[in-house]
């Protein structure tokens, strides 16, 4: 029944504007947890997200204000500490093409709610489902190699690196001439 | 139905009339010495232009108006000239005068001594952050959207843009000063009389621009102090159950990933500093009175309150609800 | 220099009046049916279509605004949210001001300027159908973003870093940007003729001291164009880099700077101002002459007042930053010469008023409109002088009472005399004239309510309601005046829907216009209502400041050109003494090509960088299919 | 309204050349627009340096070498080009028609060096706010070189056609050479902006 609702009101908010640019400042609740179902492979690797997430468009890729409100979150909650701007360091590199749980929605949204061994913490109870998936789709986005229009530019700060509608990823991965990971193509 | 509309105009009207000079955030309602003189300078200036104003429609009216006799039409450049001239003479000596009288009113402005209080704002989307500083470490604090300050001590602002453009404005107290980021504006600000003064960003900074208050409370040095003293305190451990699990809800939700309650585990950097939040007056920015009530509320769709603005949406139980307001209100 | 004569029969001393006419309308007609349309180069169809255009965005803008009152009419209105009311504040001021405001000016310069100084088309008449395709195309382009939820919600002077990379997200702000490069490309163009006819196709005779005001005014409007637009393309060009490629202009960890923006800005920004108002003090003092019966007094004060004006406009961008801590001192220096900039304003008026006390007023619409102009414009232009004040404006910036200050210049300023100005020449642009009685009506509505919903602003000002907030709490005493103000945007906007019903009834089934309906002085009323395709059939010699006032009874011509080809006159600079015969280009549909080019460049490099290079090549081939001889007549030479 | 000849235009010659021609003073116009917008970004560079603790920003100056020989090459492009707009004046089609390959040569030169010259800079337009001014000012220049050179290649073409031989190409060809003048003009603060100030 909730998760009906919650589509039909997905649904109904596809349908309403621009998808790129229009901005979901309030996710309903039944919609919210139906974002949380997420049906993940035994592995941990990859998987479904719940239909709502397409009904919806997946806005967490697609939208604009999400991916720069995800960009936000990065810094808030302190990923730059073990991931830097993207290049990594204790954590692991969101730039190399090499995505150690795949490089789908399902699986960054997984390793930030629920954290992954070696040191990745659980996000759960720190971060809403809406502020999770904003994340990943940020976190997704740092690492394209195809520069998004819908991805954010760079920020008021020192440079580290191209911003993300720059396709930072694809231009470490050019700059070659033997790629981080000589194993991983452009397309992961 | 016109006269309905005839009513609320007659009653729009009247509003107006008894508005006029009163209201808690208003450049004609001056409580501090700057804010006193820029208040003259506003009436001396609007009085000299309504004058020309009329001198100018009078003289249309006449022209406009006037029996006239047949005549040919040619000006003479004599009355031109004269006219010309006149025109110029009269504008050079008015605004020449106001020149110099908002060039003096500019150096009274903001004229600050060593002793002062200091305090840092921070302008941030929609919420002002504020840090006094004292002579020695212990003596600083943070508080969020409400500053208490002694009565007719000037009180320095430091003031630091951190995100977007701000502006730091208490009509009674003084003029606005912008917060930009990657430079350093100060502020100079003084009450003469106790009163709680309200104040608004002024310059457009996004979603919630329009609900991004502050309050000024002017208070006796004694007052100031006790108060001060009681900001600098941790929060106080709850006693009762209801409050204690209060503070585990919050600990346990994404509360505690935002917001810092000093003394406890809860340190959160990029929401307003809530330790002593049941003490302030308002909450969101000073969109609500500060009670039990109003802060469920908040908490419960912090979304549909203030739109846009970066309080999430935590799905909260009524319970968790209940105690984790009834928490904050407690924390005095 | 003497050459000999062309082919017999083709000059137009050689030909009956009839025979003249007819010839001539064959050389300067524009083909017929859609072709022509859009290959046209008439600076009239081309002038009428500006005018009309701008009028549809400021009743869009109008729309805007009534929403904006709606919504403030009661605090905390839940109407419209933040989101889309930040993106209808922006919409208005942009639209009002690069697609209303400075576009209606131009226009009416492209149509009536060409008529006044008594030449055939504007100078480079492609150019002129070019920027029109272009002012469109960036019209639409907003408003198609506005519909698709992606317009600009960052203020129509787009602050960084709110509009900057990191907090314009979305492509909202290059949107803005864009639409800026658009308005700008084609106000230059417009302004460019519009110097070179000035300055090189009047009227035989028409020496400096006798060019009518309004075209002085134009002329400095257009060196202020020329050299203010420059800075908004600086600025929004190196905003889109910052979004787009990751420029550091204003980026202060990189050695940026927030407040460069600003300067940049309002160093056009503020002349804007009086790109706007200098056209409309032009038309005041046009239109006061035929209404007050009688030549402007003190021809001199005031082209030397236009000038002063278009000089001091650079000398003030800083009192729009008066709060943002610049040193205090050089704050004070733009104190004075913002207040300075009020003289040449006072000669100007003075002048007005001086011109109506000599002469017996006819009360017409226009010299209503004149009158309402005088009112509300010394008021705006004394609020003025007000935030001129750094302190007065410490206290004052970025509220309501700028709010009104800025209407009360730009509307009372600026659309008063043109709505006069649109009564006035009506019949020269449709050959009818507009109601009298509507006009009437129409003007006290526009005016009533103009004041009655723009001054309490003032008050709301100073009781602290700042600027672009979507709405206010209960608890502030801001309510009554806010309910007040919107009703009385009812009556204001009654007063513009009766003057577009005015318009359109007028231009199906007004009263047909003779040639000079006012008596008024000036070249334009020598020709038919509305001008032939070739505005005179003899080029007019002018003898003084008011042609057709000193020579009632015959029109001094000049004959020689010819008529079988499109050939207009060339004169000196200063004595307006005839210098060639030169052709004027025919009818051409590169210039449409040339825009759609252009315009799938601008729109395209929003996304991509690359746009700029793959998209100059169609530019560049539509350029040369252009500027490519055709092998007319127009090319001989 | 009846109407009196007084004057007869009958003698006047069907077409203006140089400031009696509207395209001059077009020309002119636009040449004052352009010149505007390189005031604002030199200033802008200035304001920025104004600013900076150290200029230029955490960067070494840039290499003397090409930005020096575009200047030569442009400097020494005056010299023909004031030739080519004589010789438009008396209108000889066979030395115009040669001036005008010379002109595309020496419009194509610069281009080849100024390719060098980005590099040169020795800072990427992303790295800090001094790379981003200079790489502004270059490729604003560039532009105008390349506008301009596409206009010298399009004429050049045009006088070898049959319609070549025209007081009007002529008249446009002294336009170009005027517009190129501009080009090499204001190329020279720029040059003295870029390689030098950043040496100060």
């Amino acid at each position: 029944m909730k998760r009906m609702t919650g589509v039909l009101l997905g649904l109904a908010t596809a349908l309403a504007g621009c998808q790129r640019e229009e901005r979901q400042l309030r996710l309903d609740p039944p919609i919210a947890d139906a974002l949380d179902r997420i049906a993940l492979m035994p592995n941990g690797i990859s998987g479904a997200p719940p239909d709502v997430y397409f009904a919806l468009g997946k806005p967490y890729e697609v939208n604009a204000y999400n991916l720069s409100q995800g960009k936000r979150l990065y810094s808030w909650f302190g990923c730059k500490a073990c991931h830097g701007d993207g290049q990594g360091g204790i954590g692991p590199s969101f730039l190399d093409g090499w995505w150690y749980y795949g490089p789908e929605m399902v699986s960054i949204f997984a390793s930030i709610r629920d954290g992954r061994p070696h040191g990745m913490p659980a996000y759960r109870d720190k971060m809403t489902t809406d502020q999770i998936w904003q994340l990943a789709g940020y976190v997704q986005a740092i690492g394209s190699y195809e520069g998004k229009t819908a991805a954010p530019s760079r920020n008021d700060e020192k440079q580290t690196r191209p911003a993300e509608n720059r396709a930072p990823a694809k231009l470490l991965f050019d700059e070659g001439p033997i790629p981080v990971h000589a194993d991983q193509g452009p397309t992961p | 139905m016109i006269r309905a509309i005839g009513k609320t105009c007659m009653r729009a009207m009247l509003a107006a009339l008894l508005a006029d000079c009163s209201g808690w955030q208003s450049a004609l309602d001056a409580h501090g010495p700057s804010a006193v003189s820029l208040k003259q300078l506003i009436i001396v200036i609007v009085v000299v232009c309504s004058l020309v104003w009329m001198l100018v429609m009078t003289t249309m009216i006449v022209a406009l108006l006037r029996r006239r006799e047949v005549r040919p039409a040619t000006p003479s450049p004599h009355r031109m000239t004269v006219a010309v001239t006149g025109a110029v003479v009269a504008t050079v000596l008015i605004i020449g005068t106001f020149t110099v009288i908002s060039f003096l009113a500019t150096h009274a402005l903001g004229v600050a001594g060593q002793d002062d209080l200091t305090i840092r704002v921070r302008g941030l989307q929609w919420w002002w952050g504020f840090e006094y500083i004292g002579p020695n470490p212990s003596d600083r604090f943070e508080t969020a959207n409400e500053i208490h300050i002694p009565v007719g001590r000037n009180v320095r602002l430091k003031l630091e843009g951190l995100d977007v453009i701000h502006s730091f404005w208490v009509p009674s107290l003084a003029g606005k000063q912008d917060l930009v980021p990657g430079r350093s504006n100060e502020l100079t600000i003084r009450a003469d009389n106790p009163g709680v003064y309200r104040g608004q960003c002024a310059e457009f900074c996004g979603m919630q621009h329009a609900h991004m208050a502050l309050l000024v409370i002017a208070q006796s040095q004694d007052d100031f102090d006790r108060w001060s003293n009681a900001q600098r305190q941790a929060a106080r451990q709850p006693a009762e159950e209801e409050l204690a699990a209060g503070l585990q809800t919050f600990l346990a939700k994404p509360c505690a990933g935002c917001h810092t309650i000093r003394g406890t585990a809860a340190t959160g950097k990029t929401g307003p500093d809530l330790t002593h939040v049941g003490s302030r007056r308002t909450i969101a920015a000073g969109l609500f009175e500060t009670t039990r009530g109003s802060l469920a509320a908040w908490i419960a769709d912090p979304q549909t309150i203030k739109p846009g603005n970066n309080m999430p949406m935590v799905p909260l139980t009524p319970d968790e609800l209940r105690t984790v307001s009834a928490y904050l209100a407690s924390l005095k | 220099m003497s050459r000999p004569a062309t082919t017999p029969g083709t000059r137009d001393i050689e030909l009956q009046r009839t025979g003249l006419t007819s010839a001539l309308a064959e050389t300067w007609k524009t083909p017929s049916g859609l072709w022509g349309a859009l290959a046209t180069v008439d600076h009239k169809i081309i002038g009428r279509r500006y005018i009309l255009t701008a009028f549809v965005f400021l009743a869009l803008g109008g729309v805007l605004a009534a929403l904006m009152r709606i919504q403030l009419a009661l605090p905390e209105a839940r109407l419209i949210g933040p989101d889309r009311y930040n993106q209808i504040f922006t919409m208005h001021g942009a639209n009002m001001m690069f697609l209303f405001a400075v576009p209606v000016m131009e226009a009416v310069a492209v149509y009536f300027v060409p008529l006044m100084v008594g030449t055939r088309n504007i100078a480079f008449p492609r150019l002129n159908a070019f920027s029109y395709w272009i002012y469109l195309a960036g019209g639409a382009m907003l408003w198609i973003a506005f519909a698709l939820d992606m317009g600009p919600d960052v203020g129509w002077f787009a602050y960084v870093p709110l509009s900057g990379p990191q907090y314009g997200a979305g492509k909202r702000a290059d949107i803005w940007a864009q639409m800026i490069t658009f308005t700008e490309i084609s106000a230059l163009a417009v302004a460019v003729e519009l110097v070179v006819t000035i300055f090189k196709q009047r009227a035989p005779g028409m020496t400096l001291n006798r060019i009518p005001v309004f075209v002085w005014a134009i002329l400095v409007t257009s060196f202020l164009v020329i050299m203010a637009m420059p800075a908004i393309v600086v600025a929004s060009t190196s905003l889109i880099l910052d979004r787009l490629v990751g420029t550091h202009f204003y980026n202060p960890a990189e050695g940026g700077d927030v407040l460069l923006w600003q300067h940049l800005f309002w160093f056009f920004g503020h002349p804007e101002v009086y790109i706007i108002f200098l056209p409309a003090a032009g038309m005041v003092s046009t239109l006061i002459e035929p209404f007050a019966r009688r030549p402007a007094f003190g021809y001199l004060a005031l082209v030397m007042a236009l000038i002063a004006t278009g000089i001091l406009a650079f000398g003030l961008w800083v009192h729009h930053m008066f709060v943002a801590g610049l040193p205090r001192l050089g704050d004070s220096f733009f104190t004075a010469s913002s207040m300075a900039i009020a003289m040449p304003a006072g000669i100007q008026v003075f002048c007005w008023l001086a011109t109506l006390w000599d002469g017996t007023p006819d009360f017409k619409t226009p010299l209503l409109f004149i009158i309402g102009f005088i009112v509300t414009f010394v008021i705006g232009g004394l609020t003025g002088v007000m935030v001129a004040s750094v302190p007065f404006d410490t206290q004052v910036h970025d509220t309501y009472f700028v709010v009104a200050h800025f209407h009360y210049v730009l509307i009372g300023g600026a659309v008063f005399p043109l709505l006069g100005a649109i009564h006035y020449w009506f019949p020269k642009l449709t050959g009818r004239m507009m109601s009298e009685r509507l006009g009437q009506w129409s003007f006290w509505l526009i005016f009533a309510g103009f004041n009655a919903t723009f001054f309490p602003m003032h008050i709301l000002g100073l009781q602290g309601m700042p600027r672009r907030i979507y709405t206010y709490q209960p608890d502030l005493p801001w309510h009554g005046l806010n309910l007040f103000v919107s009703l009385s945007a009812i009556v204001l906007a009654a007063g513009f829907l009766l003057f577009f019903i005015n318009a359109i009834r007028s231009a199906r089934s007004g009263e047909v216009a003779t040639d000079n309906p006012w008596n008024a002085p000036t070249l334009e009323w020598a020709t038919t209502s509305p001008p032939p395709s070739y505005n005179f059939a003899m080029i007019p010699v002018v003898g003084g400041l008011q042609p057709l006032w000193e020579n009632r009874d015959a029109l001094s011509v000049a004959d020689g050109l010819r008529t079988d080809r499109r050939e207009l006159l060339v004169t000196t600079l200063a004595e307006a003494e005839p210098q060639a015969r030169e052709a004027s280009p025919q009818h051409s549909i590169w210039p449409l090509w040339a825009a759609i080019a252009t315009t799938i460049m601008l729109i395209w490099s929003i996304f991509s960088p690359w746009a700029v290079v793959w998209g100059a090549i169609p530019v560049a081939i539509t350029l040369i299919g252009w500027f490519w001889p055709k092998g007319t007549p127009e090319d001989e030479s | 309204m009846r109407e009196k000849v007084v004057l007869d235009l009958g003698r006047l010659p069907p077409h203006g050349m140089g400031t009696t021609s509207v395209t001059w003073w077009g020309t002119l116009a636009f040449m004052l627009i352009e010149g505007t917008g390189f005031a604002l970004v030199i200033a802008v560079y200035l304001y920025l340096m104004s600013l900076a603790a150290a200029w230029p920003i955490n960067a070494p100056p840039p290499d003397l070498l090409p930005g020096t020989l575009v200047t030569l090459i442009l400097l020494t492009s005056l010299a023909p080009n004031i030739l080519i707009s004589r010789w438009a004046e008396q209108q000889d089609l066979r030395k115009v028609r040669i001036g005008m390959v010379i002109m595309s040569i020496l419009g194509i030169a610069p281009l080849v060096v100024r390719v060098f010259e980005f590099p040169a800079l020795k800072v990427s337009w992303d790295s800090n706010a001094y790379g981003s001014v200079a790489w502004t000012l270059l490729g604003l220049h560039t532009t105008h070189i390349i506008t301009d050179l596409v206009d010298t290649l399009v004429l050049a073409a045009l006088m070898f056609t049959r319609r070549g031989n025209n007081e009007r190409r002529f008249g446009d060809v002294r336009d170009n050479a005027m517009y190129w003048n501009f080009v090499v003009v204001t190329w020279l603060p720029i040059y003295g902006c870029i390689y030098w100030l950043a040496r100060l």
